[in-house]
Parts: C-alpha cells; structure tokens; sequence
C-alpha cells in the first residue's frame, strides 16, 4: 500500500489531491501502468510521462526507480517555483 | 540561516536587516526578489501550489548545497505559496560571503534550482479562466551551468 | 533611479521598500551590498577618498550604460565614502528588470564598473598604521566580461 | 592655466590637493613632465605612470589626450570603489 499524489493538473485530471494504492508494482512505471488501467482520467494524466516527474518519498526520482518499502509517491509536472 | 515556505507576504526589509552582520569575514550581500508579472496584461492573478513537506527539503538540500559550495556565511530563502496579485512578491533568497562573486554565484545557483527542482507550480488567473504555466527548457538548460 | 555619494550610512531596508513596485513588467529585484571586511584581523576602519563631481557624474554614465542594455525599470545606487568601521555597509546597489538574468547580470555590471571606474579610493586604519588598497588585477580583468 | 587635483597617496606624496598650474603644456604627458621638473616629491609621485591613471574635466583620459581648453585635470591611482 503506498500513498499516491497528485499536483498541479495532474490533480486536475485525476480529479483528486491524493489516495491510497493497494499495488504489486515493482518500479513507478509499473505502478503507472496499474494507473491508466484503472480509469481513462489516469490515461489522460499519464498519456505523456516526458511530461511529468516522480518523487519518492519526497525526493525526485526516475520512472525505472523501484518503489519497494516507498511510502510516498507524487506525480506532477515539470516545476515552475523561483 | 532561514528556509520559509509561507502563504504570509514578507518584508524584504525586515529580511535583510542585520542580515550577514555581526562577522568580520562577510563582505558582500545579494538579495533576489521574485515579483509578480503581468506580460500580457490579462491576468488577475497568480496561484502557486506546492507540495508541503518535499518543499521544505527540496529547499533545505539546494541551500545546503550553496553554502557548501561557496563558504556561505548565511542564507535567506523565502517563498510564497497561494493566490497572490500582480506586483506582489512571489519570493526572495538572499545570500552573504566573503566577496561579491561568492555571492552573487550562489544566488543565481539557487534562483536556478528553486525554478526547475522546488515542488513549486505556477497557475494563471485570467478573465478568460486559468492556466499552468509551462516549465522553459532554458530554466533546465540553466541549471547545466553549475 | 537614485543615485548618492553620502557620508552618511543608508538603511537596505527602506532603500529597497516599494523599488520596482507599481509596475506590471517588473519580475526580478536583485540588490547587492558591500561591507567592511576585515580579513586581517588588524583592521580598525576603512577610509574612503572620492573625488566629489566626478564621483557623481562617472556613476550617473554606469548607470546610464547599465538601464540600456538591459532595459531597467529602475536602478538604485549609493555610495559612502568617509571613515568606516568593520561590518558597516558601504555601498549599495539595485536593479529591477524583466527577468531575473537581465536584473542578476546588471547589477554584476554596476559593481564590476564601480570597483574600477568610479573614483573612490580605499585606505585601510589599522594599529600598525594606514595603508592604500591597491587595485587588482582580477577588478580590471572583470570588465572583459561586458 | 589649470586647476590640478590629486587624489589618495599621489596627494598624500605631492603634499596637496590641489593647486593652480601655469602651463604651456599640449598633453597630459607634458604637463607631468613639467611638474616632475619642480621638485623630488612630484618626481616620487609621478615616477611610475601605469600605477596612475588621469582625469580631463571628469572623464578618465589618457596621458597622451590634449589638454587644451581642459580646465581640470586629476591624477589618482587605478580606483578601488565597491
């Protein structure tokens, strides 16, 4: 089980902030893949992933990355702070 | 040392004094401020949205970095999250060193990194509704330099 | 725009108060200040000769070059001269820009000309004795840069 | 004639800042030249002219500039503002 976030409109077209996965994914493309299945608003979301970025457990990481033992995993797209 | 992510406005004043005072080695101060823009004159307003928790270590990990990298003998980072008008201050960094390249270095390098590496997303309000603002690869391509 | 050549010391915080507010295309503030250092631990003041008139007029053509070349929106600069202790600040400059590369790199510019164009001169106090600051290689070798 | 000013230790070795010169000079060069001539402490101050630098009316110049019609002339060392 790991928690999954969403921000800015990734958010938007999943249509919820965060939620609980129940997942036997063993790295984040996998655990993307279990995604778009689900629903076609998680295929909209994750139509594109050279769009989007992945942390785990708050820190940035790639889509190969293993998710085992992870609580924590966000997606969102490219920042725009500063 | 100070790291705040804040939905308050801030007195860049009140920041900045006393700030790198007091140490005999400190010779120079830069301060950056982040303010909002109205490019094309049809925007009310600017949202950001972060992510609480990964921003404040995303932060805490770059300034570590720049104090590291140029004998930092303080740093300021400050930003603002939540819907802000045109004019207002988005956010600031503030660095002192020894000598003015030091300086002036390590706050381009962290105004760098907050761009593309801090969990920061920037969202127009309009008249005609609302929009992401796109990441630039040339604020990618900036952090190549460092 | 605000150009001083001042005995007096200056207050970052209200020098910096509403520069660069009021305006739409205004998206970046950066200011720099230097600081009595001292590097020896046998400093008791710095003392700065400048030369009145043209201290002004050499300033005002920096600035002038600077608000150019980068389209500034407005320009800070202010400049002590007279006996200074350890900590205190020297000088200051502000720009406000566009974008944070146009603001970051014209104040780099106006510290870089400052150092070596405008007429000021540094004489270190010490226990032992005053001497001159001598100009380096490394401030003549900065303008290239520009 | 020209009002000659001098600034940091080029003031402190001539002993003024500045002072009223009579001169038929055509150049800046000729000028030092002249005051070289008067006495030892012109001649320590000017003894090495790439420590120097000249100011015409204000402007930075060089020693070769002319100075005719110039009514102020100042020599200093390479400035450390900043």
């Amino acid at each position: 089980m790991v928690e999954v976030l969403y921000f800015a409109w990734v958010r938007e077209r999943i249509g919820l902030p965060r939620e609980k996965v129940e997942t036997s994914a063993a790295t984040v493309a996998e655990l993307v893949e279990e995604l778009k299945a689900r629903e076609p608003r998680y295929e909209a979301a994750f139509a594109d992933l050279s769009a989007l970025r992945v942390a785990l457990d708050q820190d940035l990481a790639e889509f190969d990355a293993p998710i085992e033992g992870v609580r924590e995993v966000a997606f969102f797209p490219p920042m725009t702070g500063g | 040392m100070k790291i705040a992510v804040q939905a308050d406005p801030f007195d860049l004043g009140v920041e900045l004094a006393g700030f790198g005072a007091g140490r005999a080695d400190v010779g120079a101060v830069v301060s950056f401020t982040g303010i909002v823009r109205d490019d094309t004159g049809a925007m009310d307003a600017l949202e950001l949205e972060h992510y609480p928790g990964m921003t404040e270590r995303a932060i805490a990990k770059i300034v570590e970095q720049a104090v590291e990298r140029w004998s930092l003998a303080d740093v300021i980072v400050i930003h603002r999250h939540g819907r802000l008008g045109i004019g207002e201050q988005i956010m600031m960094v503030a660095t002192a060193a020894r000598h003015r390249a030091a300086a002036f270095e390590a706050a381009e390098f962290l105004m760098d990194y907050l761009k593309s590496r801090a969990p920061f997303w920037k969202k127009e309000h309009g008249p005609e509704g609302t929009s992401w603002v796109a990441a630039k690869d040339a604020d990618e391509d900036a952090l190549k330099r460092w």
